[in-house]
Order: C-alpha cells, then structure tokens, then sequence
C-alpha cells in the first residue's frame, strides 16, 4: 500500500455471492485490492441488476456483465469496454439424466423435450446447436424453464439448463441421494462458445483514470488467481464461507473444483485472459437471431489484459 | 298475561345520577298504555330494558305469557332494493294480507306502496315502518315515538284503528302528546325522573274508542292529573 | 364520458412519465442503453404493437377471469369472516396468513399443486387481487346496520342472506369503488404469474424483454397494459353506475 | 387476548397446511427433492431459524416504515381524489395507474433513477401495500354523511380537514379493518421487493432457497413469516381497539 | 326584508301527482311563522325549494336582504369524537358565548355538555342540534320537525324563548301540533295538497309572547280556521 489515502471504487457483481464470485471476494479479503491503494465496495448482484447501466449513471466504476449485455449495450450507444473475461469456458451448461437420454452428437438432441429459458442465453445457445445440427424447433420440444424445477424433478422434462458450478451442484446432490444418474451437456464441446461473464468498465473510467483501471484489474486477477489455485482451496472456501451462508463445506469444495476448470481451464491460459475468437462468434450470434440490429465488431470494445 | 317492574333502578356507566331509581308498574290487562315523560326521562332506557336491549340495571321485571315484546321506533328504515309495497308483501304472514289491506288504506299510505322508502317523507316513513310491526306477532309492542312525524289527525285514526284491531293485545306507546296519551290510553305510566321517588306514577286515560262520546271535562282532568304527575 | 376521461386521463399520466424519464436521459447524457430514446421507443412500438396487443389481450382475459374468481372469493370469505364467532375468526386468519405470503414464495408450492398453465396463473392473479377486496367486504359486511336490521332480527327473520344484502346495499358506493379498483390488481396479479410462471401473455414478453435488457420494449408493454386497464376500468365504473342507478331506481 | 387468538390461529393453519404437503408427498410418493420430508425440515428449522428470524425482523422493520408511508399516501391520494372534480378523477386515475403496472416491469426502472437501497426497497411496498388501502380510503372519503355535515356546510364552515375527520370518524371500523389488514400487504411488498433488489432481508433468503431449490427452508421461512405477521397484526388490531375506544369513550 | 312565493308548482320525477301546484305566500316581517299541513304534503319539499336544494319546481320564490336561509331537521347528529360542550364551544362565535349559555340553561342542556351527542336521548338531541343554529348568523331559520321528539312543556319554553331573543329574524318552524301552532306563531303557512288549489293558505296566529295574557276562544277559533284551511 502506498501512504495516501485509498482510492475509492464500486464494484458491481452479476449476481448473489457465491461460487461464481469467490475470486472477486477473495481479492478484497485478502487485500489484493489494499495493495493496489484501492478500496473497493464489492455490491451484490442480482436478477434486476445490470452492471453497465450503473457504469453509465456513475453508481459503479467496474463492473460484471455477461457478453450478451455487454454486445447489446455497445448496440445501443453505451460506451462499455471490457477488461477481463472471468469464465473461459461457459458455465451454462444442460444438466440431463443419462438413464432416459444419450447424447454423444447434437443430432441425439432429436425427439427430446429440452427445457430452455425463454429470453436467456441458454435459448440463443440452444437454438444455434439446433441449427448445427440441422434440426428445427418441430424436431424437438422446447419447454419453458423459470424459476423452479418441479418438472426437472417429476422427470417431465429431463434435459435441464443449469450453472454448472452452482446449481448444478446443489441439483446433482439431490439427485445423487435419489439414486439418479446424470451427465452435463456442455455446449462448446460442440462447438458453440458463447462468453459468460466478464469485467467491464466504462470508457471514460478507461481514458480518464487508465491508471484506477490498471491497478483493479491487476488487483482483481491476481485475486482470482490465488483463489483458484489448488494450493489456496481451503482458505477460499473459508473466504466464500462469511458471504455464502446458505451452503454447506462440501457443496463449496465441489462448486470450487468446477469453478476452476471453467476459469482457469488450462495453465497456459492466464486467469482473465480474453478470447476474442469467442467474443465474435457470441456477436455473430446474437447477430444472426436478430438480437442486435447490427455488427458492432465487440472486439473494439475488449481491451487486453495487462501482465499482472 | 302481564308484565310488571319492581323497584327498577338504572344508571348508566360514566354518568352521576340515576335515570331511575325504584320504579314499579304493573300490565296486567292488554290495552293501548303510554310510556309518558319529558325529554330525557328514560322512556327508550325503560323500553330497552323491557325487551332486554339493556341489562345492566337492578330490580326486578317479571312478565307471564308475555313472549313476544317487540320494539319499534320511529329512525327505523327499510332496506333500498325494493319499493315499500314488495317489502311489506315478503313480511305478510299470508293470513293477514287482508289485515295489511286494511292497515294501508287507515294508515293513508295507498298511494306510496310502489314508492322506495328513501322516497317518502319522514312522517310516511314513520308509519310504514309502524305497519309491518302490526303485521308480525307479538303480545307487547312498544311504539317508541313512532307516529312522531305524523300528523295528529292522522295519528288518532291509526290509534283508533289499532285498538279495535288488536283488543287481546299490549301497547306501550311513547308519545309527547299530552291530549293524545290522556285521551287514547287506557294506563299512562308517566315517568319522572330519577330525583324523584318513586320515579313513576300510574295515571289513568280516558281509554277512547272510535264512536265513543268524549267528555271534555274528563279529558281536562286526566291532563292535569298527568302534568302533576310529571312536576 | 366516464370512459372519456379514463382514457385520456390515462395517456397524460403516460405521456408525463415518459417525458421525465427522457429528461433525466438528456439531462444526464445517458445512452440508449440505460434508457431508450423517442426513436428507439417509437420505432419498437410500431414493430412490437400488435404482438404485445394480443398479449396484453391474452393476459387480460386471464385477469379477468381472475378478477371474477377473487371476488367470490372474498365475498365467501368475508361473509364468513364477518362474524364475530370463533370460525370467523379462524376463517379471517386463515384468510390474512395466505396473504402475508409473497407470491414468489409460494409459487414453487403452487406449481408442484397444480402444475403449470392456466390454473395456476389464475390461482396466482386472483390471491393477488382477493385480498383487497376481502379487506373492504370484510369491513364492510361486520358493521351492523341496525336502523334497518333491527325489524328483522327482532321478528326472527333475519338470514345471513338478507344481511349480507342490507349491509352490501347500503355500502354499494364503497364496493364498486373497491371492485372498479381490484381490476388493477388481478392484472397486476396476472402479469405477475406469468412472469414467474407462464409461458404466454404480456408478464411472459416482460421476462423476455428484461432478460434483454430492453426498456423500449418494456416502456411499450406499460402503455399497452395502461390502455388496455383504462379501458377495463371504465367500463367497470360504468356498469356499476348503471347498476346502481338501476337498483336504486324505481 | 386477540394477540393470543391469531397466534394459535396461525399454528393451525401452518400445520394443517404442512400436514397436507406431507400427505401429497406420501399419497403421490414423492421423492425428498419434491417435498422434503418431515425431518428433513426440523433439522432446517433448527439449523436457520436463528439467522432467519433475524431476517424477517429486517424486512419487519423496513415493512413496518413502508406500511406508515403507504397510510400517508393513501389518505394522500384518498382525500385528494375523493373529490368529483377533474383534478379529483387525475389524481385517483394516476394512483391506480402506477398500480396497474406490476412492480417487476417497474423494477427495473425504480432502480436506474433510485438505485438500490433501502429507499427502493421502501417504495416497493408501500406501492405494494397502498394501493387496497387508497380503494378503501376513496371509497369512505367519497360517500357524504349528510346527517352531521349538513350543519358545517350551509353554516360555510365546512374545511376538508373536518369533512375527512368526519368521514373517518364514522368509519373507523372499516378503516382499522384495512389498516391491519395492509400489514400483511406490505411484508408481502417488502419480501417481493427484496426478493427482486436482492440485497437484504427475508426476501433475499428465500431467493437463494429457490436458486437451491430447498423448499424446506422455504417452509421455514413461511413459518417465520407468518408467526411475525400474526404477532404484529394482532397487536395492530388491539391498538386499533383500544383507539377506537378511547375516541368513542367519555 | 321579505320573501315571498309566487305560484309554486313541484312535482317529483316519475311520480303521478304534483305535490303542490300554484302555492303562494309571502313573508314580509320578521316573526315566529309556521309551515302546517298533514304528512306527506309537502313541508319539508318546499323548505328544499326555499334553501335551494330542490331546484326542479316551477313558478318565482324571490327575496329580498334574505342571503342566509338555515336549514335544520330533526335527524341531524354531531360528530362523535367529543362531547357537545366541546362541540359548541367551537361553533359558538366568541361574541355570543353568553347567549349560548343562557340558551343552554333555557333548553335544559346543562347536565348533558359533557357527554357524546350518540349518549342523548332523542329528544335532547334535537335540542342540541336546534341550539348550534341559533347561534350561526341567519334571516331565516327553518325549523323542520326540529323538536319534534321534545316534550310539549320544554317546547313551550324553548319557543317563547326564541321569540324573545330573535325579534328581528325570520323562523319557518314545522310542526305537527295544531295547538302550539295556533298559539305561539304569527302566520301559518298551511299546505293544502297539490289536488287543491290554491295548495297554500295562509292563517294568522295568535302569536303569544312570555307574560302574555291567552284567550281561550281565540285561540280555538284559531285552531278551527287551520283545521278548516286544510281540509
Ligand atoms: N348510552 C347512554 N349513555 C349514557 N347516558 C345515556 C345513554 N342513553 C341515554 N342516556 C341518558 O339517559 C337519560 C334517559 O335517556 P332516554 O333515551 O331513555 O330518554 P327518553 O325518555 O327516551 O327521552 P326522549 O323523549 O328525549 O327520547 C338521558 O338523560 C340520556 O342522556
Ligand atoms: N325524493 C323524492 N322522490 C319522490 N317523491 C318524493 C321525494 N321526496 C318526497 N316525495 C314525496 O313528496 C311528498 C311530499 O314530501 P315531503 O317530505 O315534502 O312531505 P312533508 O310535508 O315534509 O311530510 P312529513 O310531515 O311526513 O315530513 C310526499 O308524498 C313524498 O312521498
Ligand atoms: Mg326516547
Ligand atoms: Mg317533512
């Protein structure tokens, strides 16, 4: 830390705290962000809230979007940039029981009922697979997923969207207890890599204090960083533990194994590393459901992490 | 079949004196009594205690055969939905639609039967609401200032009416009428207060009938005797 | 003319709202994003309207439905509840505790009941919407009007029917107020139920347009549900001026 | 003594309507994740009950504030709109406007101009809460006593002031009935308000409950919930009463 | 001063008959009058039409230096929340304090301006409420069945009381007593029906005043020519 007071920054998560935040809690627990000579005010996300719009009112410096606000905003004339890509791989994932569907190619998806939320990322996701496949919505049956999961659990509906490391836990547990089997179906296994969460900040943050951002994003990385090595694990839970009170030990040691391999897949890959081929075809995407009105070309809007 | 008090006392909660305080009566023969006093004497306490509307008051009231005390006064309304004439038809018993007949046309009401009762004037409302008590079934009816918006010609048609039509049964009607109760009553229990004992005396009436003579003199007596009865 | 004046009543209040919220936009320089600019907005109405129309129809028909469904309902209850005895008590807390509970709450509840689709959006619209009108019947059908009730009770003709009919005859003002005005709330209640739960109706577009983060779109869905319950709503006035010129008539 | 009624009422209530879970759940043989069985919710109870009953005291408090500020608003809205003049009609056709939008299409736009915070969460219910309050508010300040206003209006000292505590006056009942009755709209108001802005509170609680799709802790917080109600609903209604009475009394 | 009526003619809607047609009168000095006529003729009609609440009649009411017209009726009550002292203490303008209490003493009210208007009886309330208008500003007072639940006694009082203190105001007092009528006012109006024409004559009373010597015979005679004016 330097001998001037600490510079005071908000940041605004995607949702509640749990798993899919420990590093950013991590980095303020344990003084990464202190050492930067910032102070930051970790606010909870949630359903209503949206990061980019807080940037753009001045109520947060730095914030967590997922890559579909973030294109849709730049749509829109909001000057968003992003600093740092959390999840490398997509925690949004189809949760499925094995004993009453195989899915090895996109063709099995064939004849199945598949739950999707209507309005959410899964179903952009969901429908390029189909078209991959070659299949049309008459092919299979789309069922409208919301907030409870009675038709997952009476088994009316048995491939399920979920975050694979944090719902997913909580549902393979019951299921496990219940003697069920089940598996996860994994989008960019074929080939669909649609971008999850991500830091964003706003562009006049970028250009008039380049130096606030620097230091956040190093700070917040590095947070990351240690959170997810192995070597830590306990002291992350431990971390997770005063902010998430509603899990138990063991549910966290799971979420945290999972969150992991979506953060920090491969070693080669530094933490936050942002990948750009994923980021256009997320755009193109969007772009050809008619999300957008428009190519944006979101890679103008990425700005590379530094070394940290 | 009567009905009698005795040694009634009545004070109401958070007040000083005694509405009443050892009053005694006795009914003991149907026939059409008043209820008389001034203003505030506790003629509606006496009645409300007597069909037992109150009961927080000492002594004593006993009544044999007397089941049946219904209660009336003149702010009563009818409900709104409908007009008078459908209302009085539901509250008919079947045998007396010629008694209700009757009672319209002596009651001078004929002519508003179809009205709704908000429509009428304060002294017909007071008498269709007196009507469909004497159509219902009672030993003792108390008539608490229920002609009090009518006028006094009409008033002592009604009463006339109502002694040769009910003979067997009891009245206890409260009026401020001294020439009405003096003349038209057969017992006048004239209250006087809870400062006096005893706080009432029995006065006779003159107990008219339709097509009796009057003896104006007799009459004259009665009244005095009810205004000394009052002091 | 009740009507009239609903309506345009309605889309000053609109107009006004949308007017300050491009206010604050300019003022604060934000971008289409945070919220919407007239052209966005105008531009998503002309495209959106008719889709969102048959929505807001949809959701309204439900609405009504429900509307009905919880007016029984709080007659039952307050006609019940109305008396001072033990069970109308039991049946008056009863009636409160179900309340008390968030919808978002009971839901999932629901759902394992009831299953999804129709039923349960409609069960979801009229707990909104009863509750209201259950306060006023309850208030209303305890309070002794004894000018008039006193004939019947001391003759022994006195039914909880004609009761209930004397004290909602004589209170026929405050109830249609209060019935005119639970329309609001069955379609606040049924937009509700499909925003949790269903897959049709305005509630339904809402989600969507949310999960989009789309105000335009939300911003077309508030002046299609105004207009539509203005229109609703006036009528309901309406009716129940003629009903209770009708009745008090001769 | 009221207190002590609605208290047991509601453990009726409770239990009857967790037994007829469990009987769902045995009758149609669910599995625990369904319905979680009996002793799968004593032990959530015993383990959350602590931490819950503290965040249902939370919401209490900012229910409790909101339920003040939505009685103000109505009798607000009520006494303004009570009037058959022009400005009258707007006022009430904007009150049941906003109330026709459900809060979660509004949501979004109540926290780009109030960000989040107690200040959102408040206004959530009181927007919750006022409303069946304004419809019996209106409805009582609409209808003239003419028995006792006639002498204040042809003697020219007829102000609004007395014209409303008039009004009230005699219908104290029917507003004590409302005004308890509201408790249970603006908990309700509070959970959902919390349950959306997600930050703090019993409201909050549940929505990680239904993220983990736990509905014993579902139950345990309906318990809660709904024994706080009871207690504070109760004492609302001996308030009322002892008001009541000491204003009629002397 | 004056007010007078000129060929009045009301009838209500959807009703068959006209409650008066062609009715005229005039008041020209100030006084004690009366407004007679059996029930459901039309007193309390033609009050409306005097203070302006009915305004669907035909034919000319004009006045003259008459801007304020009080009307008051038997049913009105005062607000519950305090007790009538209370009550007149703040409808009482701070000049006629002193008038207020003596008419206080006059109506028999003392004991009874600490208590709530719902604990009064009948009577006492249309005391009070006839009291709180004495003490408003008026030319004229309309007095519609105001002490009608009232004993004839604190009647007598409470009038020839009024007439003392209001020489100079103008009463339209309605009322179903022929005799007090006859005895304390200076014209009765009385209303006839709409089937007569015309449906208003007017008879003069033999306007007694406090320490006044009464003539029996006159005083019959009076009577007669009302009852005969009626009929
Ligand atoms: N509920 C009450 N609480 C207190 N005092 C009361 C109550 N009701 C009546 N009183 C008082 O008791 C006395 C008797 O009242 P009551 O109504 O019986 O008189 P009344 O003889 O019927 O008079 P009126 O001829 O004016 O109707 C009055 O002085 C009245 O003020
Ligand atoms: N609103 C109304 N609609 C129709 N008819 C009415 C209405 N008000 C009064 N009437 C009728 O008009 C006639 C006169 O009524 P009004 O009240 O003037 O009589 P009144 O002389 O005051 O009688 P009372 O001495 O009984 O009070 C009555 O026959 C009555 O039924
Ligand atoms: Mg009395
Ligand atoms: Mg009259």
């Amino acid at each position: 830390g330097t001998a001037e007071a600490a510079e005071k920054v908000s940041y605004r998560l995607k949702w509640l705290f749990n798993m899919s935040v420990a590093g950013d809690i991590y980095a303020d627990v344990h003084q990464f962000f202190a050492r930067q000579g910032l102070k930051v005010t970790i606010k909870e996300g949630g359903p209503e809230r949206d990061a980019i719009r807080e940037l753009e009112l001045g109520r947060a410096q730095f914030g967590v979007a997922s890559a579909d606000q973030v294109i849709r905003a730049v749509s829109k004339g909001a000057t968003v940039v992003v600093i740092a890509q959390l999840f490398q791989v997509n925690p949004l994932q189809w949760m499925y029981r094995t004993d009453r569907m195989k899915i090895e190619r996109l063709g099995d998806l064939k004849g199945h009922t598949l739950g999707v939320t209507f309005g959410g990322n899964d179903e952009a996701i969901l429908k390029t697979l189909l078209a991959k496949a070659n299949l049309t919505e008459n092919d299979v049956t789309l069922f409208s997923v919301r907030y409870d999961y009675t038709p997952f659990f009476k088994k009316k509906v048995n491939f399920w969207p979920v975050y694979r490391n944090t719902q997913a836990v909580f549902l393979g547990q019951k299921l496990r207890q219940a003697g069920e089997d089940f598996a996860f179906f994994n989008p960019a296994d074929h080939g669909v890599r649609f971008v999850a969460n991500s830091v964003v900040t706003s562009k006049t943050m970028l250009e008039k204090r380049p130096d606030t951002v620097r230091k956040f994003t190093v700070a917040l990385l590095r947070g990351w960083q240690a959170a997810m090595d192995q070597a830590n694990a306990q002291k992350t839970i431990k971390t997770l533990q005063q902010y998430d009170r509603d899990s138990t030990l063991e549910t966290l040691q799971e979420q945290l194994d999972i969150t992991r391999r979506l953060i920090h897949p491969k070693a080669s890959i530094p933490v936050g590393e942002i990948d750009v081929a994923a980021w256009k075809q997320t755009e193109k995407i969007m772009l050809d459901q008619r999300q957008i009105p428009g190519p944006v070309n979101v890679e103008r809007y990425l700005k590379a992490i530094p070394e940290y | 079949m009567y009905l009698a008090a005795q040694g009634l006392a009545l004070k109401y909660p958070n007040t000083a004196n005694y509405v009443f305080k050892n009053l005694s009566f006795k009914l003991a023969e149907p026939g059409f009594n008043a209820l008389f006093g001034p203003s505030g004497v506790g003629k509606t306490s006496l009645a409300k205690i007597i069909t037992g509307e109150i009961h927080t008051f000492s002594g004593d009231i006993r009544s044999k055969g007397m089941q049946t005390c219904l209660y009336s006064y003149n702010l009563e309304r009818l409900p709104g939905w409908s007009s008078v004439g459908k209302h009085l038809e539901k509250i008919t018993p079947p045998a007396r639609r010629s008694r209700r007949d009757e009672l319209i046309s002596v009651f001078g009401l004929e002519e508003l039967i179809g009205k709704r009762f908000s429509r009428l004037s304060l002294g017909q409302q007071n008498r269709v609401n007196l009507l469909r008590y004497l159509l219902q079934d009672f030993h003792l009816l108390i008539m608490d200032e229920s002609l009090a918006n009518v006028d006094e010609l009409t008033r002592e048609k009604i009463i006339l009416k109502i002694k040769d039509m009910y003979p067997e049964a009891y009245f206890l009607y409260i009026s401020h009428n001294v020439v009405e109760v003096s003349k038209l009553c057969n017992e006048i229990i004239v209250l006087r207060g809870g400062l006096k004992e005893p706080s009432a005396t029995v006065v006779p009436g003159r107990n008219f009938m339709t097509g009796q003579e009057m003896e104006r003199a007799e009459l004259e007596q009665t009244m005095l005797e009810i205004v000394n009865a009052s002091s | 003319m009740l009507l009239h004046r609903r309506i345009y009543q309605f889309f000053i209040i609109y107009l006004l709202a949308v007017a300050f919220l491009f206010l604050i936009k300019y003022g604060l320089d934000l971008s289409d994003y945070v919220i919407p600019g007239p052209v966005d907005v105008w531009h998503t109405g002309t495209r959106e309207f008719s889709r969102y129309f048959s929505d807001v129809m949809n959701t309204m028909m439900v609405a009504v439905i429900g509307q009905v469904i919880s007016i029984f309902l709080a007659l039952l209850v307050g006609i019940t509840g109305r008396q001072a005895t033990w069970i109308g008590s039991f049946t008056k807390a009863a009636a409160y505790n179900v309340q008390a509970y968030p919808i978002v709450a009971l839901a999932p509840i629901i759902f394992i009941l009831l299953g999804d689709g129709i039923i349960s959006r409609l069960l979801i619209a009229a707990m909104i919407c009863y509750f209201p009108l259950l306060l006023s019947v309850i208030g209303i059908m305890s309070e002794p009007i004894s000018d008039i009730e006193h004939f019947y009770r001391v003759t022994g003709r006195m039914r909880w029917q004609l009761e209930v009919k004397i004290r909602a005859f004589e209170n026929m003002n405050k109830l249609t107020t209060v019935v005119a005005g639970s329309a609001t709330l069955a379609m606040a209640g049924t937009i509700v139920a499909e925003f949790i739960a269903a897959n049709a109706g305005i509630g339904y577009s809402i989600r969507i347009a949310l999960f989009q983060s789309d105000l335009a779109k939300i911003l077309i869905a508030l002046f299609l549900i105004g207009i539509t319950l203005s229109v609703y709503q006036g009528l309901l006035e309406v009716i129940g001026y003629l009903i209770e010129k009708g009745w008090a008539a001769k």
